[in-house]
């Protein structure tokens, strides 16, 4: 089965499209490893800062009928405990890790891809977008393409591993910044990551469900939303997407691929359908691939590109 | 979807001075060893195992230790609290000759175990455990269920000195065990595995929560990838037998390694 | 029972908080009166514009899981005619009704204030978000703060009737446009409109399953993002909003209202609920009332404004 | 929700020069009366009544009279359609004696009607008429099921001159009906309004129709406030002796209205 689903994404061949993303059991090597092992065919660390960070007080998950909010507030042990992470997750497996980074001005994001340079690492993820840490750092770096541009080009210049862009759903145009990320040198876009953010009130005690009052959106709710910023991004550049937000079935992935992306992130989907949900995806991918006489993943058409 | 219902304390039980009890009016459904997630939404939101569930109510038991449970410990019957769940694996219910192996406040869940166990109609011996006899917690309700009880502390303030370690020991030397529950201080329960022997076993553990939903990662342990707010917290010894981390460090809310 | 729910908007005294928004079963004065009999307290005209527009070819709608997708384009039968149905609303019931109407420069908007001004409208809606129309006017107004302000300001000068800005959710400050709103002399505030615009693929026949492509999100996915929207401004201004955005439940509408709302629009749940939608809240309104002791709606606590 | 469903053709039948029946293999669950939105992604989605539906297929025959209709007459079988529905109120099955009138591409709804009212055990008449011969569609069909069967064309291709309404006028002084059911143009409708005296009918009725799940208005009969795709099309005689704007004006697709 595997076979069928083999994709090429930046020099190597990955065994499934579907990717891990940052921040989805993702702080420990195993936690990377059992998603490998389930089905996935690449997988992201958690957005590493310079220095450790606790993330925010809880609740940091509100769920609600269409999918969930959170503000864990980037939580991770740091670039070195990390990275170190990736290392021993990489002593395990040869499935190809990307690894995320957050950082709020250039200086940090070249430290910590001097880091990533070091590590065992295969792809550098440049987390632009977290929108749950807006009153600690403002509005996402991935609203400006200035700011895109401008980071993304001094990371390139220093970067061992191919450079990934997470971009922003909550920007006005889209087509705008994804332009910026690849005249900077962006290897491939990530988009997207969570949407809004949103809140959520409990009306017994008259407070914000999340102690940070308000998440970023993911789950089934922000997937026609990220189809459409997958298409036009997709439409204006060349180089390859991770498209990701609210995949939680073979049938949603191959929207996905329809709308111009290259790998499919699942996250939020690991809570509605177990850590199992990679091989199922997958499963369900063959399924359509059958159904419609598809014999290899390159062959599923995409959408004709928006002028 | 992991509704979350927001409710009134109905009932507070001082268990020490540091340990209470804390009941809702709620149909909870929940199965000995599961937990939930309690907030009062003023910065924090904890997990707690189930100490008693029944019908209509179900309790949890607290030991009073930072930020969030001093908090909630000023609150009084009436006040409102948040819950989800209830989350994770459960104790599995045996009907033959077990034993209860309790260290502190990990004895409340083994007692909403044990109301289970009866009702299977399984022959239970239960061993508790606390540094002194004012850790001690759940002995009169213990007693009530009319089982083999025997407790113990460090201390000796109740006369025999040691932990449920030891007890079990004893226990375990006299008698055959079909089945052997755990829930208390991670040392408690490595010094346990290696008394054990044989006998099939389950073991409540704790790790640092956030989501408990399965996907923030948090609750991991190596090398497996297990999460214990969903495949945990309750796991079995053919699990725990490959936990390479397992008295050896757990992760802080950054996910940073803290070595026991 | 509905005396309990009486409340006040703009110096008149409404018999249910609850909104028929722009666009929901507007398009005659028996698709408003059928709403107000069904218990919405105040109704609001489709979107008008200064000439009949169809709209766009079908499918306009595509529903998913969690929401719905639109693109109708718009479609009115022009300001004079639609005017025409608001009076014959006016002649068999006491509602108080919204004009809403669209445009895209200050001339037009000062026409179509002019044809209002001589209808028996009780107030004037802008529409400055229609986030459905790009292709055909670009980016909506209210992404704008100049924009936002240069319209209502000049609408002021001229409209007899009280004026509500109807905002987009697709901005990067919704502070910030709200304010400048207040500023320019808006007598309220009307939230959200649609989301996104978001996209659904066809993996059969690889085609967008709008034939616009994309369509605003309404509905339950949105409610997360509305709220936190409507707080922030709730945090900014000190004129009434009419808060809306995938309210189904009494639940629904409490958590508006706490999170700033005067009134609540209720939209897509007339698909969900059916029109008797209205009278379902109003009764779980009252029944939240009770549980938790509030005699009146005003007694009904909001979340403390954020600094 | 109302799902979708992308569907190839499978059948295509010739009924006459401008109308064509298409099938569809799969299990709809329709109710006669009720229609579905069809949409070949290339711009319009639009309404048709179910003219047929059994355990695995349903049809729709469908009049070429305009941009979609044009398109939708080159597809062939195998090609791709997609579907969303059924919609809408269904008839009242009787098991009476029943007269339907039908006109034009009206008729075909009124035989999935007429296989369903047959199992109720209805005594049933059926009225057929159009323009010319060539407009006259599921003579055949009707025939088949063993019912009193009439048909008629303006032009009296077939004899007789006249529309459906003069037969069912005729029907109806020579006999009692219990329930009269009618589909067609909306003006013949009203026509057979007038004729119909005491007995109780359900008219089919048609507007322009955008949404069809009740929300965008478009479909709205006045002064009720009747949404056709939800509350109709199929409406009882107590509904529409209170719609003034029956047989006076629709609304087009910009909700203008449009006088008959
Ligand atoms: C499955 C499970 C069941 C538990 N059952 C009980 C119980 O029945 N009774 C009881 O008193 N306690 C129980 N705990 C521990 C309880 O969650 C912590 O005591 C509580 O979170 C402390 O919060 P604090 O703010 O008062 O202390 P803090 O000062 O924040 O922390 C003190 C210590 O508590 C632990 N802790 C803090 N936050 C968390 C967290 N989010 N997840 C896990 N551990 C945390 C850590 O070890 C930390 O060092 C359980 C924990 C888990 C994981
Ligand atoms: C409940 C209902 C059931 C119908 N059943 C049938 C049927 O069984 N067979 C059949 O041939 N036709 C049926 N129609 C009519 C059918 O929908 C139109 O013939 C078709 O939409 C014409 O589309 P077009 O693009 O070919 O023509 P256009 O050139 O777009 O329009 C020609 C005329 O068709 C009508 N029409 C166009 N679009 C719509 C629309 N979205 N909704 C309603 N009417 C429209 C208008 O009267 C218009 O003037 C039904 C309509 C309704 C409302
Ligand atoms: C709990 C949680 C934590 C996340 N943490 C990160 C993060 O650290 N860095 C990042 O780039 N994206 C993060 N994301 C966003 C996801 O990577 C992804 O872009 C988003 O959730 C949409 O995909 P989904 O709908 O499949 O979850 C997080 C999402 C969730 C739900
Ligand atoms: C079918 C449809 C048509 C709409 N048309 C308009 C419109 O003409 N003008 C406008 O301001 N908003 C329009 N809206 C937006 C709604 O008024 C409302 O802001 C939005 O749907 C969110 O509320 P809801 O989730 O309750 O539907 C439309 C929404 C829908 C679903
Ligand atoms: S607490 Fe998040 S995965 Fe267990
Ligand atoms: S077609 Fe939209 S309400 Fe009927």
């Amino acid at each position: 089965m595997h076979n069928r689903l083999k994709t090429k994404f930046l020099g190597f061949e990955v065994k499934s499209p579907l990717v891990l993303p940052a921040g989805i059991m993702d702080m420990s090597f195993s936690g990377l490893d059992i998603s490998a092992k389930n089905g996935a065919g690449i997988v992201t660390s958690k957005s590493l800062t310079l220095e450790q960070r606790s993330g925010y007080k809880g609740p940091v998950v509100a769920e609600f009928e269409s999918g969930l909010l959170n503000a864990m507030g980037l939580c991770n042990p740091g670039i070195v405990d990390g990275l170190a992470e990736v290392n021993e997750f990489k002593e395990r497996s040869d499935t190809p890790v990307i690894v995320s980074v957050f950082a709020t001005n250039v200086d940090d994001f070249l430290e910590l891809t001097n880091h990533v340079n070091k590590s065992r690492g295969d792809f550098l993820e440049l987390n632009l977008s977290c929108p749950n840490v807006y009153d600690e750092f403002g509005i996402p770096l991935a609203s400006s393409k200035d700011e895109v541009f401008k980071i993304v080009k001094a990371v390139k210049r220093v970067s061992k591993l191919p450079v990934i862009a997470k971009l922003s759903p909550n920007v006005l145009s889209i087509t705008e910044i994804a332009l910026a990320a690849e005249e900077a040198g962006a290897d491939a876009l990530c988009l997207i990551n969570t949407v809004g953010p949103g809140m959520l009130i409990d009306t017994k005690m008259v407070k914000p469900v999340l102690f940070n009052k308000f998440g970023g959106l993911s789950g089934p709710c922000i997937k026609p939303i990220a189809l459409k910023l997958i298409y036009q991004a997709y439409s204006a550049v060349d180089i390859p997407i991770i498209g990701m937000g609210g995949v939680c079935t073979g049938e949603d992935a191959i929207e996905m691929i329809m709308a111009g992306a290259t790998l499919i992130g699942v996250g939020t989907a690991v809570h509605f359908r177990g850590i199992e949900v990679f091989n199922k995806i997958n499963e369900e991918i063959i399924q359509f691939m059958d159904e419609n006489g598809f014999n290899e993943l390159s062959e599923i058409p995409k959408l004709e590109k928006l002028k | 979807m992991d509704k979350r219902i927001t409710l009134k304390i109905s009932k507070i039980e001082d268990e020490t001075k540091d340990i209470k009890t804390f009941t809702f009016n709620h149909k909870l459904n929940a199965k000995p060893g599961q937990f939930i997630m309690l907030t009062d939404f003023e910065g924090g939101e904890k997990p707690f195992s189930i100490s008693d569930c029944s019908e209509n109510e179900f309790s949890i038991t607290v030991k009073k230790i930072g930020e969030f449970t001093s908090r909630l410990f000023q609150k009084g019957v009436g006040d409102y609290m948040s819950v989800r769940g209830a989350f994770g694996s459960s104790f599995f219910v045996s009907n033959g000759k077990v034993l209860l192996v309790g260290g502190g406040y990990g004895s409340p869940p083994l007692y909403f175990l044990a109301k289970k166990l009866l009702k299977a109609g399984a022959n239970i011996a239960v061993v508790n455990g606390a540094q002194t006899k004012d850790d001690l917690v759940f002995c009169d309700r213990f007693s009530k269920l009319g089982i083999k009880y025997q407790n113990i502390t460090e201390a000796g303030c109740l006369g025999r000195k040691g932990t449920s370690v030891d007890l079990a020991k004893g226990a375990l030397t006299k008698e055959k065990f079909d089945f052997i529950y755990a829930a208390g201080p991670e040392m408690m329960m490595k010094a346990l595995q290696g008394v054990i022997g044989e006998v099939d076993y389950e073991f409540l553990f704790e790790r640092y929560m956030k989501c408990a939903i399965g996907i923030c990662g948090n609750c991991t342990m190596d090398p497996l990838g297990i999460r214990l707010c969903v495949e945990g917290p309750v796991l079995p010894k053919k699990i725990i037998e490959q936990l390479t981390e397992f008295g050896k460090y757990r992760r802080d809310a950054s996910g940073k390694r803290i070595r026991y």
